[in-house]
């Protein structure tokens, strides 16, 4: 395995752990009603997304035409 | 305290009538005034788009009195009546009114029907403006600091005067060499920017002959009051004497030393290749609008606003393999010779022809 | 007399509740506004270099990264890049648990997650510089993807430094009694930040590896 | 005292009541580095003055300059710094500063019955950011003045001399300063508005600082970032603008402008604010259409957001992107046009007091939307082909930022003069000087729009003899607009040493501000008053319970002070 395939990895497992606890974060916020509250729905909910991001990346299926030096 | 509830007066106040019926006159008159008076006063209307402009600028005009007069003349009116009375006791009210929906809905409506109007209008004749049927001359003029130069098709080099032929459609393409530079025809009404890396275009057909000022409208240095040009408007005879004296219409063909290279021998798919590798640092390969250090190149034969190539020559390939193999160098800018630029004849031949099929599409 | 009893501020619905608890409370409602206003004009900071970014990319240049003397530039790494996201998404989940921790007066577990969350910041620090070293992208001054590139993760980089040094205050704090249970708008501030500061990075993240 | 009415605000209101400071002692706390919103808007006063003094004179040595068509006194190279930082500091260190930070702190707090703004230290860095900034932006006259504009549009500005970056830096200074106010005061008017202020009740004025706010601290950030961005492409090199390296001036048009155009309305709806305060009292009849004229400003606010480019129709642009910009721009006139009828409507059956702060009111009512209808011209896009980059633009943006903003400004000057300083201005030479500045006003700026049109372009430091006339009239008409400023100024100075006491009203107002003493004693208010309705009811009696002054109101002094609360 090149370092590009240990890092791809890493990141994968990485990526569901985070985004297994930033939806349990989310879960926990979500009855809340504050303004930092609702603010943070908003930033967990994006940093879960980032999460997949992460893991189509891993994959290669983001960027089209593979990345990667 | 209980909430006075104060009932308004409904009489509008001595003279309401007589004054909304001198704004109508006087807005009747102003209007008559703007439809008929060549505006701006004193300035030739040269062409088209003048006259389109010139008549979006007289209805606007009317509209903008109207509202002035409605505005200028009942705040003064009202100034006038409802000033309070000398000797008047200090906590003397007006009248305890809040509200007037009706009053309030048509002060809306109206000025939105007139927005929806003069936007109709103002599309219309920017529509008009952007079409680019039936143009038979494309210029270009270039700024640069501090002057304008012209290209002509079929001239070779550039010019530093401008003529446009009587009741001819011309397309003008407009950019810069150094800062951003403006080019404008008041007699003409029209005006682009002169962005460098960029090609803006303006439409007119001059039909009023008459030297003109071409003016630099964008600031661009320590001489930008100066930056100025004349554009010579004459009948399409003595534009053809001026034309031919410049050396267009001649054309010069193929030949010099590009003229060995066999071009119809050329691979498509090898030039894409080559194109990446060599020319698409400076050239894309989208229109020729899509500039970069060089104009882009996706449409280079079948180009109609483009009827000639940057050395004043017909877009054929022989003439392209030409410039590939010899580079350019003039006032437009430069491009490096095929040997600077390591390409073979066979290479040219294969970039022409990858440029062709781009044409083709 | 409830007029006078409303305008004196102390009405009969305080229930009961102490002064400075209710002045404590809306202060911090104040607070939390007006830091939440500074994360938006903070949004429009990183959005107007985006949109310079995008403006660069789809309006010059036919292919991107682009040309530069006759050489297309390198795709930037997305591999290590994604293991870095990891690494400050992880940060701010971890950050998400320390606040919870404190709000649930669990102090240890507060420190473990604090300090996770500084050393995943500095980690993510280190990552983009070791990132900065690897990119051949022409440098920040070569041609517009290394201006827009090192402009834009530079600013997002010189955050997280902040948000670290903050966070690393806010310890200190915490560990010289500045907040209580119930009275901790610094760590929510604190939280806020750092979640904005990973949020920015997904947008980057998708402009500069994955698009 | 009065039965409850419907309405009247229970329950705890305590932060606006005990959100205060203790009352400084030593000089340099209470003059210099005050929190105290009233003192910070003195100085706002004070600054602005100054530079209004400064770029003042910059404009008139332009109109000096162009007594000939060959340039009367200055080389081209000189007058184009002159005009450019003439434009800058009207724009950067005059209007946006005096309209929101000196008249929101003096008056905004005082209108929604608060002791301060939210974040007083804020204030006092965002004020101070102000001074620094102008030193800054005057002190690159000594190395070379910024010399493309005050549009600074690349690739000329990355020409131009070292100057420009002290320009970036002064311009970006400022900037940090207005995203701080807008923050501030939004904080402010959304969360500390006195027991029973309702949105609906809200003096006009506040509502204007109110909808200002998000163009402040959502527009100026954009600002930040083109100026950040201009500034290391011209130290480091860092190629963003230049097209030479791949850059894009275009893309500095796009980000000034998304910047730019939002901030002509902050230059204006805090002077519709004023206007709207101004006009029921001289008339001493209720504003006509009360939440027509606020929802008209929060409108234009949002509006102001998506028509940016229309500053662009000759500049390159996607050719159809131009008509939604043309098209937004003129759908931003209903709501302005709305604002203009009621304020026509206010004067109606009115009962004027025609005192100078009247008389500005409605001076700027006329001059404004001839400002405005020109704008039309401009926003119609075959039509801004003939006029972009002309002295028709010229006279355009003067009539809505002299005509507009500054006429509101000396409108709210005179109106609120009394309060600062507890004096009354002299009336007889206060409406001498509307006379001088209305007239030379016009007269200056008037005759510009034909210069435009015939062919005159702006920025210009000759031009050509046909034009030597309109020059003429226009140089000298500003002439008089000056000796209205001197005399403005010699005003001010004369009520401070002889003018009669004005008392805590002398307007007969029924806005918050004028329920205190003048000047306002430094907490505003002993006891934060309830308010029961909207403040312009001239026929009712006022509409607030627990004032100061009020029979049977027991005293009740701020408690914070010795009040120590951890905030953390």
């Amino acid at each position: 395995m090149d370092l590009a395939t240990i890092e791809k990895v890493v990141a994968f497992i990485g990526a569901l752990v985070v985004f297994t606890f930033a939806l349990i974060g989310l879960k926990g916020e979500w009855h809340k009603k504050g303004l930092d509250d609702n603010v943070t729905k908003v930033l967990l909910g994006l940093m879960a997304f980032g999460c997949v991001l992460v893991v189509l990346a891993s994959f290669g299926v983001l960027p089209r035409g593979g990345g990667g030096a | 305290m209980a909430q006075r509830v104060v009932k308004p007066k409904t009489n509008l106040g001595p003279g309401f009538w007589p004054v909304t019926a001198l704004i109508a006159v006087v807005s009747a008159v102003m209007v008559y005034l703007v439809e008929t008076s060549p505006l701006p006063i004193g300035l030739i209307q040269a062409g088209a788009p003048a006259d389109s402009i010139d008549a979006l600028f007289r209805f606007l005009g009317a509209i903008a009195a109207v509202i002035l007069n409605i505005v200028v003349i009942y705040t003064i009116y009202f100034g006038i009546v409802f000033a309070r009375p000398k000797g008047a006791p200090a906590n003397t009210i007006g009248v305890q009114i809040h509200d007037a929906p009706v009053l309030e809905f048509w002060w809306t409506a109206i000025p939105t029907i007139l927005v929806v109007i003069l936007s109709i209008y103002s599309v219309k004749i920017w529509a008009d403006l952007q079409n680019s049927k039936g143009d038979v001359l494309t210029v270009e003029a270039i700024g640069y600091q501090f002057g304008f130069q012209f290209r002509y098709p079929k001239v070779k080099g550039v010019l530093n005067e401008m003529h446009l032929p009587l009741n001819t459609p011309t397309t003008i393409h407009v950019t810069s060499r150094d800062v951003i530079h403006g080019f404008w025809i008041p007699e003409l009404r029209m005006k682009a920017d002169m962005v460098p890396g960029l090609i803006n275009t303006i439409r007119v057909t001059p039909t009023v002959p008459g030297t003109y000022h071409i003016i630099c409208s964008e600031f661009c240095g320590v001489a930008h009051s100066v930056m100025r040009t004349d554009v010579v408007i004459e009948s399409q005879q003595d534009f053809a004497k001026w034309f031919s004296r410049q050396g267009g219409g001649t054309g010069s063909g193929g030949g010099g030393s590009g003229a060995g290279i066999a071009i119809d021998q050329g691979k498509a798919d090898v030039g894409q290749k080559l194109f990446g590798q060599k020319c698409s640092a400076c050239h894309s390969v989208g229109p020729f609008d899509q500039k970069q250090v060089g104009p882009g190149l996706g449409k280079i034969f079948n180009d109609p606003a483009h009827l000639k190539l940057v050395d004043g020559d017909a877009p054929t390939p022989q003439n392209v393999a030409k410039i590939i193999h010899d580079g350019f160098q003039g006032d437009i800018g430069v491009m490096p010779s095929a040997q600077v630029n390591q390409l073979s004849n066979p290479d040219i031949a294969n970039l022409v022809a990858y440029l062709a099929s781009l044409s083709k599409k | 007399m409830a007029v006078s009893v409303a305008v004196h501020g102390h009405g009969p619905d305080d229930h009961g509740g102490h002064d400075d608890d209710i002045i404590y409370q809306e202060t911090r409602d104040m607070r939390l506004m007006g830091f939440v206003l500074f994360l938006v004009s903070d949004v429009v900071l990183f959005s107007s270099y985006i949109f310079a970014y995008i403006y660069l990319r789809n309006s010059i240049q036919p292919t991107w990264p682009p040309i530069v003397d006759g050489h297309q530039l390198p795709r930037l790494d997305t591999a290590f890049a994604a293991f870095n996201s990891v690494v400050l998404f992880g940060s701010g989940v971890t950050m998400h648990f320390a606040l919870e921790s404190w709000k649930h007066a669990n102090k240890p577990r507060f420190n473990t997650f604090m300090w996770l969350t500084i050393f995943l910041g500095l980690g993510f620090l280190g990552g983009q510089g070791y990132e900065y070293a690897h990119a051949q992208i022409g440098g920040w001054s070569g041609n517009i993807f290394g201006a827009s590139f090192f402009t834009l993760t530079g600013m997002h980089g010189i955050h997280v430094f902040l948000g670290v040094c903050f966070l690393f205050a806010l310890w200190i704090q915490t560990q010289r009694g500045v907040y209580t249970e119930h009275r901790f708008f610094g760590l929510t501030a604190g939280t806020l930040y750092w979640h904005f500061v990973d949020v920015i990075w997904v947008v980057l993240f998708f402009l500069f590896y994955l698009w | 005292m009065a039965t409850v009415a419907p309405g009247v605000p229970t329950g705890p209101y305590h932060a606006v009541l005990d959100h205060i400071h203790p009352e400084p002692t030593s000089f340099i706390r209470k003059y210099i580095f005050s929190i105290d919103a009233k003192v910070i808007g003195m100085q706002y006063f004070i600054t602005g003055a100054i530079f209004f003094v400064i770029a003042g004179l910059l404009a008139e040595i332009i109109r000096t300059q162009l007594l000939s068509p060959h340039g009367a006194i200055l080389s081209a190279a000189t007058y184009n710094s002159v005009y450019s930082m003439h434009g800058s500091a009207m724009v950067w260190f005059v209007v946006i500063p005096l309209l929101t930070g000196a008249f929101g702190n003096f008056v905004m707090p005082m209108q929604i019955g608060a002791r301060d703004v939210a974040f007083p230290w804020l204030n006092l860095v965002a004020f101070w950011l102000f001074p620094v900034a102008g030193v800054i932006l005057f002190s690159s006259f000594l190395v070379g003045a910024p010399d493309a504009g005050w549009t600074e549009y690349p690739p000329i500005s990355l020409q131009g001399p070292l100057g420009t970056n002290l320009w970036c830096i002064a311009v970006f200074l400022i900037g940090i300063s207005s995203t701080m106010t807008g923050i501030n005061f939004m904080v402010t008017i959304y969360k500390m508005r006195a027991p029973g202020m309702t949105f609906t009740r809200m003096p006009l004025f506040v509502w204007g600082q109110f909808a200002t706010t998000p163009l402040l601290f959502i527009a100026t950030t954009a600002l930040g970032a083109a100026l950040a961005a201009l500034f290391i492409e011209r130290v480091f090199g860092v190629p963003f603008y230049d097209p030479k390296r791949g850059g894009s001036p275009v893309l500095w048009q796009h980000m000034f402008w998304f910047y730019s155009h939002p901030a002509v309305y902050i230059m204006i709806i805090p002077g519709f604010g004023i206007i709207s305060e101004v006009l029921p009292t001289f008339a001493r009849k209720p504003i006509f259409g009360y939440k027509m004229i606020a929802f008209s400003s929060v409108a234009i606010s949002l509006l102001s957001f998506s028509v940016w480019a229309h500053h662009m129709f000759t500049s390159g642009m996607v050719p159809w992107l131009q008509l939604p910009f043309m098209i937004i721009t003129m759908v931003i006139a209903i709501p302005t046009g709305v604002k203009i009828f009621s304020w026509m409507a206010t004067l109606w059956g009115g009962s004027i007091n025609w005192k100078t702060p009247a008389l500005y009111a409605t001076g700027f009512l006329i001059t404004f939307t001839y400002g405005g209808l020109t704008g039309f011209f401009l926003a119609a896009v075959p039509a801004d082909y003939h006029e972009h980059g002309t002295y028709f633009v010229v006279a355009h943006f003067h009539y809505v930022l002299y005509g507009g903003s500054i006429m509101s400004m000396f409108a709210g000057i005179y109106y609120w003069w009394p309060k600062m300083t507890g004096r009354m201005y002299n009336e007889k030479l206060g409406q001498l000087q509307f006379w001088l500045t209305f007239i030379g006003f016009n007269a200056t700026f008037t005759p510009m729009h034909w210069l435009g049109l015939l062919g005159m372009p702006r920025r210009v430091a000759t031009y050509d003899p046909q034009f030597q006339f309109w020059n003429q009239f226009a140089s000298i008409s500003s002439y008089v607009m000056a000796l209205g400023t001197v005399l403005f100024f010699y005003i001010l100075f004369d009520s401070l040493r002889n003018g009669k006491k004005a008392g805590p009203n002398p307007w007969g107002a029924r806005t918050l501000e004028w329920m205190v003493s003048s000047p306002p004693p430094y907490y505003n208010f002993k006891k934060i008053p309830a308010v029961l309705a909207a403040p312009y009811d001239f026929g009712n009696p006022l509409p607030y319970l627990g004032l100061d002054a009020a029979p049977g109101a027991t005293e009740a002094t701020p408690t914070s002070a010795s009040h120590p609360v951890p905030t953390y």
